[in-house]
């Protein structure tokens, strides 16, 4: 048998946890009805709801007191993402979040505009799709050894795409600052790419979870051959499987999370798996609650349909296509 | 068993070049362009041209409209309308109920008339089944039909009309008995869509299609229009189901699973895949020099060759969720490039992936949900005890 | 939130070092091999071993044959017991049966006798629920039990009595009376299993199991045996019953997932796959220097730790199912060596992997089958409409 | 879109193909009931019934008749290891056939003894397991860039192993006839460890089937509720998935018999891709089928537990891990 290690068990949020929880999930559930989701496409950006999510602090909470922040952790982050997600708020949480936790970790002051992270290495004359970098001029890449951040006039052109999000081809400019080099340079691009990965699984696990109640309450009510479509164990299982993968990732990010916060290093593999998770838990989840709904889920008025558009459309704008060997080589030098 | 390559006579090799020329000259990038902003699955234009040809009715003899088509061009033909993304949902559901039409319409003028129009592309024709609210339970039809002497009234309403906008008739489905058990109080009637009292309210979908409600407010139709006996419908409708749940026969060139027209959206976005595989980085090197790549490639085109050999209903419920899973995977693979839509720079395969993965949900649904077919399955393939509802004495079956 | 190491106080880590040394001692290779060809998940001196310090009972007062232990070394002790594989399944059960009996047991003397005997380990217990050809559907129970003074007669069958053979008791699931509703008309006992008519019949898994077929023929058992009220057998069913389906609270030490214990077979297959892509063939190179065989232990291990996380009934289905797709596609993934078994030259890892995967088809049935827990998930979590099944008022639920 | 090839799409059995289907699905039915199969364990060889199987031509019969056979095809013998799958025969079709095969391609008169194929490439002082090498001698294998028939004075020493069949760890003797030299010898010996996959593949598929039979017979009768269990979506569901797997892996292994036979070289990939399909169909069927029989279904009196455990226990005799690896290598290849 294999050996085992003593740990605590415990993903219940505590009282600090949840009332950070209920603040944001009472937030988006307000400001960020699905009009304003419909709203904002097909750029994917409320400038108005971004204000006010910044002045909750939501850039900053996670930075240490000396960084002007509030100490809050990555959990509280991924509780954040989570509410997010749940209201599909088109909002460039992870990208400016982990790229302002990035220039505080390079002790480099962060400035008032919007600041995003290209994923893959930046080499000049090269474009790459960079997440929210339609609406971010600010975008900090790994450039040979070194960690910079390019600062542009102006945001790259949006492109269109299926999750209306601000996807843009970006590629360095000439304003550039050295936030690292060597080593050092390409561990922070790395940290920031997974605390990406985590709070986007976070936030497609609470996508999944907000489609899931669209699905349920339709089925409760919607009745076929004289009973309720929902009482039937082919439509019933499908929603019960989404609600287990959902638990299932959510807890995944918790964990990667308090990895993260507490033993940074100890568990790199966890972030890479909860992206996997929750990526695979909103994909069979929103497809469920769309094919749930019958022909109305695939109707664009459905607000399934939003959800649907989301699950590959927030998931699919990184590369990930090495993720899963990354962490088979971990686990197999692990052995060692 | 035979899976070899059909040898094409002179006449049959002529008659794909004429019809790839063809295709070539009316499908134009506007055309192309037109569909993918309307989602109609019609274009006038090209269906007159095709009418034109014979082609609307390929098989039928060309003094009754049709082409005098053998086998192999018609299903040439289909290739062809399929490899050049010809809109043609409109004819395919005109062709459907034509079914019925020629088997069930009691006045010859009127069949006579619709006959020449089906072929000659002035006649068209939409499916109205379902009721709202109303799923995949089609017998459950709420749209009530009330004989008023030599006419009906119709007042109700029906969802997923595709095609209406530019139809001249809908196949409905109307409740003439409320008081019979649900499948023997149903009547079929070919209503003209521009009778006053039709209302077409456009839907939109995700994966790109407009479908229709339509409104029946009062609508009056003549008894002529009426498909078979009253409260027969069942019968009526079951011709096409049948028809839609693949049933019926099917020739040794035709596409052996149902759900072939489904799959099919998955070659150009798996092409797309393989092309970015294949693509060098600015640093030389491809995607495809990881085997882990090409592994995932591998098990996505093993899934789809599975899939196309699925005969029947099985590979109804088979194509839609594998092109459902595998449009997913693909996109997981690829990446970023893989959710771009049209008009953005980097496009792979003028936007395939996306597309896929939004028209693959449709899929599961479109003429009876995976679930109705599952029961179909169930039932007549593995003989599983009929489950027993409330509501049901049949489950979209026989007559008991 | 806390998933952190727990620091042990010096007296905590001299337990662990006092327990590891105790099952290094007592778990030979001769207890492992018995186990391995009996599958019966007992071993009488490991059992009295373990009584002899109280483990059993371990949270129990010393006075009462307990350890009196703290949950930090009852957790530690739960996974030395893992750790060693120690068979431990009558164990499990008869604490199982315990919780009723403490309660239900309305003899004093008799309570007592049997307290002090689970605690010393001459009291063992297992679960008489299932009626042949019963199934999931354990209110249906038919064995039949009727008065007859002061004493019960029964007749009737009992399958899946796992542990029979080393035990005292079953804790049965009778019909008293059959004019009731199902779940009315149950009453459960704790039966000895020494009484005259008896017949206990080995039945083997191919996981490796044994379980029992267990006949009662004109079995006498005095009153005193009974648990809880003539016909309200359903209420002291169902605390065992929801213990087993976790519905009961758990401590931040325990396991997450219910599925945990199932779970954790595919760690030493994980473990032997690991190993096994880490060893260098007669050329040099490992498996493990394949990006497509990392890529698939990562996703193997990605779906292993999501199962871990996955809380109550719903860790309960995710863990069944986990294991059972994860030890398939290790098997896929490592190929002939996998499906070796003990006595083969080059067993990987004392055969892990031919062993999860036989073992993990029983996990979606034991203690209630996959179905049940998504019924359960279905209505007590998402709250959706009961379905109505002629032979049930309920389901394995509450009574209304 | 993809441009296509017009071609007939029939996997119809003709006249011949059902007679010889039918002739050996009467023979195996008769002559291999359980009882049979349970005998047979755990060698997981009847010699009595191969004796039977050779005189009805089984291992000649896909021969050309100069070299001593019937002229028969890739497709009968897929429609042979069907029916042999379906009643779990314990005998040693696959390798013996393809071996057979193999020398007649070599111009090599076959003997009288079994003979099988070793996967991996044979090296001298390193054991590799070789499916059926524990009842047969003469082992053909590639050793460096030559194709050799190694024949030993006795079969190798069985390992137990789930499927209970023949395997053994075997390693080249001094015994060595060369049958073939370079890049054919590598060609010949590729062709049939894909015709072992192949055929292996049939017998999957129907060994799958034969598992539904028992499925579906067990829940038309067993009730819960007052329901057949099989009216409950939650059980016939998993049963109608496994019988569209089944349908979807023989079409597609008839499909990679007719293209080996009549345009061998053309679908390379075919009998990999009919081999992934046939292992997941009999590793979801058998599992499915199993469960559907309730804790009765994993007992070792029940014959659904022989089907379960050959379902791995015959796929997993080879090495497979780079299949689809090979398969995407081989449609890149393609684009060019």
């Amino acid at each position: 048998m294999v050996d085992y290690e003593l740990r605590r068990n415990d993903p219940a949020l505590d009282e600090d946890e949840m009332a950070v929880r209920e603040a944001f999930a009472e937030f988006f559930t307000k400001e960020c009805p699905s009009s304003v989701v419909r709203a904002a496409e097909p750029l994917g950006f409320d400038s108005a709801l971004w204000a006010r999510l910044l002045e909750m602090g939501v850039a900053t909470m996670s930075l240490p007191a000396a960084a002007g922040g509030d100490g809050g952790t990555m959990i509280d982050l991924v509780l954040v993402a989570g509410e997010a997600g749940r209201r599909l708020a088109p909002v460039p949480l992870a990208s400016h979040v982990c790229a302002t936790r990035l220039l505080a970790a390079a002790s480099t002051p962060q400035g008032t505009r919007i600041c995003t992270i290209a994923h893959a290495p930046a080499v000049p004359g090269v474009a790459q799709l960079v997440p929210d970098a339609a609406i971010a001029a600010d975008v900090i890449a790994l450039t040979g050894d070194e960690l910079v951040l390019y600062q542009g006039e102006e945001p790259a052109a949006h492109v269109p795409n299926q999750g209306s999000t601000p996807l843009a081809w970006w590629q360095p400019g000439a304003n550039r600052t050295t936030l690292a080099s060597g080593p050092r340079a390409a561990a922070l691009h790395e940290i920031a790419c997974a605390e990406w990965k985590l709070l986007t699984a976070a936030a497609l696990t609470g996508l999944t979870d907000g489609a899931l109640a669209l699905g349920v309450e339709f089925v409760k009510t919607r009745e076929t051959m004289g009973v309720p479509v929902g009482s039937l164990q082919g439509v019933a299982y499908p929603l019960v499987d989404t609600a287990i993968e959902i638990a299932a990732a959510r807890n995944l990010v918790y964990r990667a999370a308090w990895m993260m916060q507490h033993e940074p290093g100890v568990r790199p593999e966890l972030p890479l798996m909860a992206f996997g998770a929750a990526r695979s838990a909103a994909t069979f989840g929103t497809a469920t609650v769309v094919h749930a709904q019958g022909g109305l889920g695939f109707t664009v008025e459905a607000d399934s349909s939003l959800y649907f558009l989301r699950a590959k459309g927030w998931s699919a704008i990184t590369e990930s296509a090495t993720d899963m060997t990354r962490v088979g080589a971990q686990l197999v030098a692990g052995l060692g | 068993m035979d899976f070899g390559l059909v040898e094409l006579t002179p006449a049959q090799q002529a008659f794909q070049r004429e019809a790839r020329a063809f295709f070539d000259e009316i499908v134009t990038d506007e055309v192309l362009e037109e569909e993918r902003e309307t989602g109609a699955g019609f274009n006038l234009d090209v269906h007159l041209a095709l009418a034109a040809r014979g082609w609307l009715t390929p098989e039928w003899p060309v003094g009754e409209g049709g082409a005098g088509l053998d086998p192999v061009c018609c299903r040439i033909l289909h290739l062809e309308l399929v490899y050049h993304q010809v809109p043609r949902v409109t004819a395919a559901t005109t062709r459907l109920v034509w079914q019925a039409a020629e088997r069930y319409l009691a006045d010859p003028r009127l069949r006579a008339e619709v006959k020449a129009g089906v072929a000659n592309g002035t006649v068209r024709m939409c499916l109205g089944y379902t009721d709202p609210d109303g799923g995949s339970d089609v017998a459950g039809a709420r749209l009530k039909a009330v004989r008023d002497g030599d006419e009906w009234v119709l007042n109700g309403a029906k969802t997923f009309t595709t095609g209406a906008q530019n139809c001249q008739y809908t196949f409905l489905v109307t409740r003439t008995d409320p008081e019979r058990p649900k499948h023997r109080g149903l009547t079929m009637f070919l209503v003209p869509l521009d009778s006053p009292g039709v209302e077409i309210q456009a839907i939109r979908t995700f994966g790109g299609e407009r479908t229709n409600m339509v409104y029946y407010d009062g609508v009056r139709v003549a008894d002529r229009y009426r498909l078979g006996e009253v409260n027969e419908g069942w019968t009526v409708l079951r011709g096409p189901l049948d028809e839609e749940h693949g049933m019926a026969a099917r020739d040794r060139l035709a596409d052996l699973s149902m759900g072939q027209g489904f799959l099919r959206t998955l070659e150009p976005a798996f092409a797309a895949a393989l092309t970015w595989a294949a693509t060098p980085a600015a640093d030389g090197t491809r995607p495809a020099d990881d085997p882990a790549v090409l592994a995932r490639l591998g098990q996505i085109a093993t899934g789809y060759e599975a899939a196309l050999g699925t005969p029947g209903p099985m590979g109804r419920v088979k194509g839609a969720e594998t092109l459902i899973a595998k449009s997913a995977e693909l996109i997981d693979l690829v990446g970023p490039q893989a959710v771009l839509q049209p008009g953005a720079p980097g496009l792979l395969g003028d936007g395939a992936l996306d597309f896929a993965h939004r028209f693959a949900q449709g899929t599961t649904i479109y003429g009876g949900t995976v679930e109705v077919f599952r029961n179909i399955i169930a039932q007549h393939v593995l003989k599983l005890p009929r489950p027993s509802y409330p509501g049901a004495k049949q489950f979209l079956g026989r007559p008991r």
